[in-house]
């Protein structure tokens, strides 16, 4: 069972614990033919039920649009996560409401944290010593994370590491096309353009990975509230730094990012409001962006447009639809 | 299997929280003090984040120690912005809540702790929802003492403030009824406010931010006053009106958490409501039924006739 | 901390760049408008009245958020928002009435239960809404700390045109709302529509919520609405200007607040200017000259000792020794073996021949006995007019 | 200094003498509110059994005197001593029944149970009411009639039964000093009866009684000794000798009618 990489100390005692629960624990599940994985956000979810195949289904619990940090849990997604064979979140805190619920679990069925199955070095700490939860915005180190998932998950089922070992490489290609895609679009940006103004601080790993500056209106929790200053601060910068575009999120309101343009603007700056970028949400489950890779294209093709950048329209794979994701970020 | 171990155990936090709150909520709903609850979920802010800055830790002992001292330190205030300036308690409570709600929010900016997952929502308001119960899957199982440990932790912390606050009642019940009924008479007799508005408040402070922990605030600013004030409605004895208030906040409890996840689904909503929303809407339903009993029976015909005496 | 300083005096004079302009004249006009409002709220015993039709905004938002959903596809239509929210703050208000005024529930219990359940109406819809496929709920729920700082222009017009219009109603209406919140029985006798004016009072506080709950969040409406107009009370009892000065206090709070927001880094605006307010607040509490704690504390502190010094008047005037010979001494009134001073008999007499003229005047006027006695140890010729003295000392001879 | 000037302080030294023993002992009394002093160093020493009125207008402080004497009211200075000792050390001898305004009667309690908080000091904080208490009470509430009314609701009482029940609760105490607040004010004329006869075996018993009563036509029937305040003493002492026109004129002034004036002086 449970190949859970120990990522804190709390997490290794847990894991010893469950290792011994699980010693006298069975797991129905594992006796069913076809196991049920739940995984918290889309990002998970949508390349791991590719990779896993027809050997397994996986859910998707947070919808579009949805924020992570605040989402609030039902009985109707406890149920879920107490039917399902095995549970995978992102960890690193980005499910708080959750995190505590899933650890009890883990002495029934495996329950995978993808970022904590990566190398402490690799993640980013914010002030030092906070954990940046948002993997998956570099699509090379999300692939680790995905890769170790489902060798995770193989051990887990093995009934299911056939299946996993074939659809694996195709996936992890398809996000190494994304991320040659997306490394190649930013290098058309001039130097002095590869700047990232977004209303929160979900970018850290997609700035890292790209060569691009960060600058961020709230904090990297959705609840904080900012002051004056920062938003003058964020809308001088704008103005001297002549960026043309500044992002708003789904999963967070847009009113922030207003207010700096509007700050910029007032100091002459001739900058806009970028198309909405997919952050802790992805699009609607069945669109193009709806999946990680579109989720992706959208996001880069998006700012690297913006920004004044060499990107088709309709992305790597000519499938993007970007204005149609414009409705979501009004107010 | 799933009632056992995810809807019992999320039923019984509910019950616990709800028969504690509204155990101390007649008490409030008496005293006039009734906005404390509101009061509390807001001012435990600063404490929640000093004990996340004090201890780096985001879920131990030390966030709720951290709001019960914030909580505390609140009502001091209230009570010494009330006496020196000679305001109604509503005003102060207004003053007080905001000033610490803001210095927790200044507090959180500082401390850089906004960078944590440190959110307001989930310090204030626990789910009740993921009190599941992992031990056992059958009911012979589940009456085994050995499976108790496994029960989340908030069932006995529960259970310990209502055991607490059960007693406190029954031992004080006197001195309760004397001081929210006549404080100067108290006064006189040697008991002075000052004391029982302090023991009184305090014990509020520990039940509230208790179930806060477990449940979240809402459920239990609606549990404070929605069962004591149905009960007020229905009876005009306080010992029935306790005994009512905690069948009621039972019956709410238990009641609202049907709705919210068997009902909702059961009508076509795609998913479970928040349980201690609907709860508290619950809560609201009673005491909109307790209103309208009241009202239907003072239009009755010869209910103001003499009772004859109790001869207790 | 000189630059501190620096930037704080730009932002105090209008010099801390566009969005610290636009935050801080929306919010010092909000501030304006809140402070009369909550004045009249707290002489009408229902301060917290905002803070219940604040929660009760929250379901109506999840509505008007449904609504949107199911006449356009899209929920994040701010008419519906803004139309679902007033509705079911109305409703709240309206609901709280009922419970008060109905079934006899007590202000508090009645405020209580409104906020509880409407906002567990408003989470148990967000629940709902989360598990909805189309997406775009973000921040609906973001309303307890709201992102003042990131007011833009639109929204600042809104509020000074809300708030504006509040003020003007106001002043307009200001004797009317005045007589119904101290005495209604006489402003129905007068036949004022007392019911319409309540009303109109509620419908102006849901206005400023309405308008500005979203952009500035919860708690800071709720201490523009209550902490101006309690800070007021130490100042003045008269009506018309503890309006007036609450208006000020709630503007000068939130330009000031909205400046150090600008001036301090790492400061939240809407926590910034709570806390100014808080600061006004708690100076008013305890330095007011007449009805501040310590202006209390010293009137007592003060009374005590003028009633010790009368005491040793009493005592020297009977030819007694006085029982506090320390006092006595240190105001020269007797020397070293105990015997009553030239200047303390001197003061004796004086003391005495006041005391004679106050029972005359007072037997003549009881009614004044506490305002005259309030002055007990200013001399009575510093009190009344000459002529009245003379009247008195008239009668004494 | 004139002879006649002398005699006015003499007087009030004088009364500063301690007269040991007396069930309500009070000097140099001063309370303050707010800027102007409700009450305004007030000296009275109560006598040893007898029915005291306190006597004065309204706003003169008759109220604040039996809060300052109960120490319910922060005071500026003074002394209070009852029955030779401070006052917190003889509340058990004391009954105190405030203004029937002063407490909210929707409150969920029956006639008896608030009759036994007249117990609840020598019951002992935090014990338990028990049935001899209740029986207690019982009889208290039998004495002013209102035995058949021991179960009901206070709200659902009479404003003179209400005025009953908090009697019952001074009288189940079984005090050696009474202080009331205006028990007479809106009752009807069987309570007003009752409450005389109540106050007439009090004084029997040789325990003093000090009410406020605001009503002059009848405060000489009533009581048989006065004090009367307007915000300072006016005049302590016989009836007879504190009832008379000079007084009243000070007390007073033009704020009472003629008849009222003839009424009181009798």
């Amino acid at each position: 069972m449970r190949q859970i990489l120990a990522h804190s100390c709390t997490v290794a005692r847990r894991l010893i614990l469950s290792c011994v629960l699980a010693a006298f624990v069975t797991i129905p599940a594992s006796a069913n033919a076809k196991p049920t994985i739940l995984a918290t956000i889309a990002q998970l979810g949508e390349p791991m039920s590719r990779i896993l195949g027809d050997c397994a289904t996986v859910e998707t619990l947070l919808g579009p649009g949805v924020d992570p940090h605040l989402y609030r849990l039902t009985r109707s997604d406890v149920a879920k996560a107490l039917q399902a064979d095995g549970l995978m979140a992102n960890g690193l805190n980005l499910e708080a409401q959750m995190r505590s619920m899933f650890d009890r679990l883990s002495v029934r069925k495996p329950v995978i944290y993808a970022g904590e199955l990566l190398a402490p070095a690799k993640i980013i700490l914010t002030g030092g010593t906070v954990p940046d939860p948002h993997i998956w915005m570099d699509p090379r180190l999300w692939s680790e994370a995905l890769s170790a998932s489902a060798a995770a998950t193989a051990k887990a089922f093995p009934v299911c590491a056939p299946d996993i070992s074939q659809n694996k490489a195709v996936v992890l290609a398809e996000i190494a096309a994304i991320d040659a895609y997306i490394e190649a679009r930013v290098a058309t940006l001039p130097p002095s353009a590869r700047v990232l103004a977004t209303a929160h601080d979900a970018f850290g790993y997609f700035g890292k990975r790209y060569g691009m500056t960060l600058l961020g209106v709230q904090g990297i929790s959705t609840e904080s509230e900012a002051g004056v200053a920062h938003i003058r601060d964020m809308a001088q910068t704008i103005h001297d730094r002549q960026i043309a575009a500044v992002f708003v999120e789904t999963s967070t309101a847009a009113r922030a990012v207003d207010a700096v343009i509007e700050g910029a603007r007032a100091l002459g700056a001739a900058v806009s409001k970028g198309p909405a970028l997919f952050s802790d949400a992805m699009g609607p489950p069945g669109t193009y962006e709806g999946a990680y890779v579109g989720m992706l294209d959208h996001n880069a093709t998006s700012i690297v447009r913006a920004l004044g950048g060499i990107a088709p329209e309709c992305g790597l794979n000519g499938r993007l639809n970007i204005a149609r994701h414009q409705k979501d970020t009004a107010g | 299997m799933m009632f056992l171990q995810l809807d019992f155990p999320a039923m019984l936090v509910a019950l616990l929280a709800a028969l504690s709150a509204a155990l101390i909520g007649n008490v409030l709903v008496l005293r006039r003090q009734a906005l404390m609850g509101d009061a509390l979920s807001h001012m435990v802010l600063p404490g929640v984040v000093g004990g996340y800055i004090l201890t780096g830790d985001t879920k131990s002992w030390s966030m709720v120690l951290g709001a019960l001292v914030a909580a505390l330190t609140g009502v001091g205030l209230i009570v010494i912005i009330r006496r020196l300036g000679r305001l109604d308690a509503s005003t102060a409570i207004g003053v007080v809540l905001t000033m610490l709600f803001a210095l927790g929010v200044v507090m959180l900016e500082l401390a850089d702790a906004s960078n944590v997952h440190l959110d307001i929502e989930h310090a204030l308001y626990g789910s009740l929802e993921a009190a599941i119960w992992i031990g056992p899957l059958t009911w012979q199982e589940a009456l085994q003492p050995a499976q108790w440990a496994s029960l989340p932790r908030e069932i006995p912390m529960l259970l310990a403030v209502l055991a607490v606050l059960a007693i406190a009642m029954v031992v004080a019940f006197k001195e309760i009824r004397l001081t929210a009924f006549d404080p100067d008479y108290g006064a006189a007799l040697g008991l002075p406010a000052w004391v029982s508005e302090l023991a009184i408040n305090t014990a509020a402070a520990l039940a509230v931010v208790a179930a806060f922990d477990a449940v979240g605030s809402i459920l239990v600013i609606a549990m404070l006053i929605c069962p004591a004030a149905s009960a007020r409605l229905i009876t005009d004895r306080l010992a029935a009106q306790i005994y009512v208030s905690l069948l009621i906040a039972g019956a709410v409890a238990i009641g609202g958490y049907g709705a919210a996840a068997w009902a909702a689904p059961a009508i076509g909503l795609p998913a479970a409501l928040n349980a201690a929303g609907t709860i508290a809407v619950t809560g609201g339903v009673a005491l909109a039924i307790a209103a309208g009993w009241r009202a239907f029976r003072r239009h009755q015909p010869g209910s103001a006739e003499p009772t004859p005496a109790l001869n207790s | 901390m000189t630059d501190y300083w620096h930037s704080f005096w730009a932002a105090l004079t209008l010099g801390g760049g566009y969005n610290s302009v636009v935050v801080m004249a929306g919010l010092t006009v909000l501030g304006a408008a809140a402070g009369p409002i909550g004045t009249l709220m707290i002489l009408k015993r229902r301060p917290l009245l905002a803070d219940a039709v604040a929660h009760a905004t929250l379901p109506g938002v999840a509505i008007g958020f449904l609504f949107g959903i199911w006449l356009t596809g899209d929920g994040r239509n701010s008419a519906f928002l803004l139309s679902g929210a007033a509705l079911t703050g109305a409703l709240a208000a309206g609901a709280m009435h009922l419970l008060k005024d109905g079934a006899r529930i007590s202000e508090d219990a009645a405020t209580a239960a409104a906020l509880s359940v409407s906002f567990g109406l408003g989470v148990a819809l967000l629940s709902l809404i989360q598990a909805l496929p189309t997406g775009g709920q973000a921040g609906l729920n973001a309303f307890l700390l709201g992102q003042a700082a990131t007011l833009n222009q639109n929204e600042a017009w809104v509020l000074a045109i809300a708030g504006g219009a509040a003020l003007i109603l106001l002043a307009l209406l200001f004797k009317e709302f005045a007589l119904i919140a101290f005495d209604p029985g006489g402003a129905a006798a007068q036949g004022l529509p007392v019911k319409f004016l309540d009303l109109m009072i509620t419908g102006l506080m849901l206005l400023l919520i309405a308008a500005g709950l979203r952009a500035v969040g919860l708690v800071l409406i709720l201490a523009l609405l209550v902490t101006p107009a309690a800070a007021a009370r130490f100042w003045t009892d008269r009506l018309p200007r503890l309006a007036a000065l609450a208006a000020i206090i709630g503007a000068a709070g939130a330009y000031t607040g909205g400046a150090l927001s600008t001036a301090l880094p790492n400061a939240p605006t809407g926590a910034a200017i709570v806390l100014t307010l808080s600061a006004i607040f708690l100076f008013s509490l305890l330095f007011a000259p007449k009805r501040g704690a310590i202006a209390a504390i010293l009137r007592r502190q003060s009374l005590r000792h003028a009633l010790r010094r009368r005491q040793i008047l009493v005592e020297l005037a009977a030819g007694a020794n006085p029982a506090d010979p320390k006092l006595a001494r240190s105001l020269g009134w007797i020397d070293g073996d105990g015997s009553a001073t030239p200047k303390g008999e001197a003061a004796a007499e004086a003391w005495l021949r006041d005391e004679r003229l106050r029972d005359h005047y007072l037997a003549d006027r009881p009614e004044d006995a506490g305002r005259l006695l309030a002055a007990a140890f200013t001399p009575l010729t510093d009190l009344l007019p000459r002529d009245v003295i003379a009247e008195l000392e008239r009668h004494e001879a | 200094m004139s002879p006649d000037l002398r005699t006015v302080a003499n007087a009030e030294v004088v009364h500063d003498a301690v007269e040991v023993g007396s069930p309500l002992d009070i000097s140099g009394l001063t309370v303050a509110y707010d800027r102007a002093p409700a009450l305004w160093n007030v000296d009275y020493v109560a006598p040893k059994g007898g029915l005291v009125a306190i006597v004065g207008p309204n706003g003169a402080g008759k109220s604040t005197y039996l809060k300052g004497a109960l120490g319910l009211t922060p005071k500026i200075s003074g002394r209070i001593a009852a029955f030779g000792a401070p006052i917190t050390e003889a509340r058990r001898r004391i009954a105190y029944v405030p203004q029937r305004e002063s407490v909210d009667w929707e409150f969920p309690a029956t006639a008896l149970d608030v009759t036994v908080m007249g117990l609840y000091r020598s019951i002992g904080w935090l014990r338990p009411v028990r049935k001899k208490h209740r029986e207690a009470a019982l009889a208290a509430l039998a004495e002013l009639g209102m035995a058949d009314f021991a179960g009901r609701q206070i709200g659902q009482l009479s404003g003179g039964q209400q005025q009953r029940v908090f009697l019952a609760r001074a009288l189940v105490q079984d005090a050696d000093l009474y202080l009331m607040d205006e028990p007479f004010a809106g009752v009807d004329a069987a309570t007003e009866r009752t409450i005389v006869s109540l106050l007439r075996r009090i004084a029997s018993l040789g325990k003093t009684a000090i009410v406020v009563h605001h009503d002059l036509q009848t405060v000489t029937e009533y009581f048989d000794h006065a004090l009367m305040i307007n915000v300072r003493r006016i005049a302590a002492g016989p009836m007879a000798d504190v009832m008379t026109a000079e007084n009243l004129q000070k007390a007073y002034g033009g704020r009472l009618a003629a008849p009222q004036l003839a009424a009181a002086v009798g």
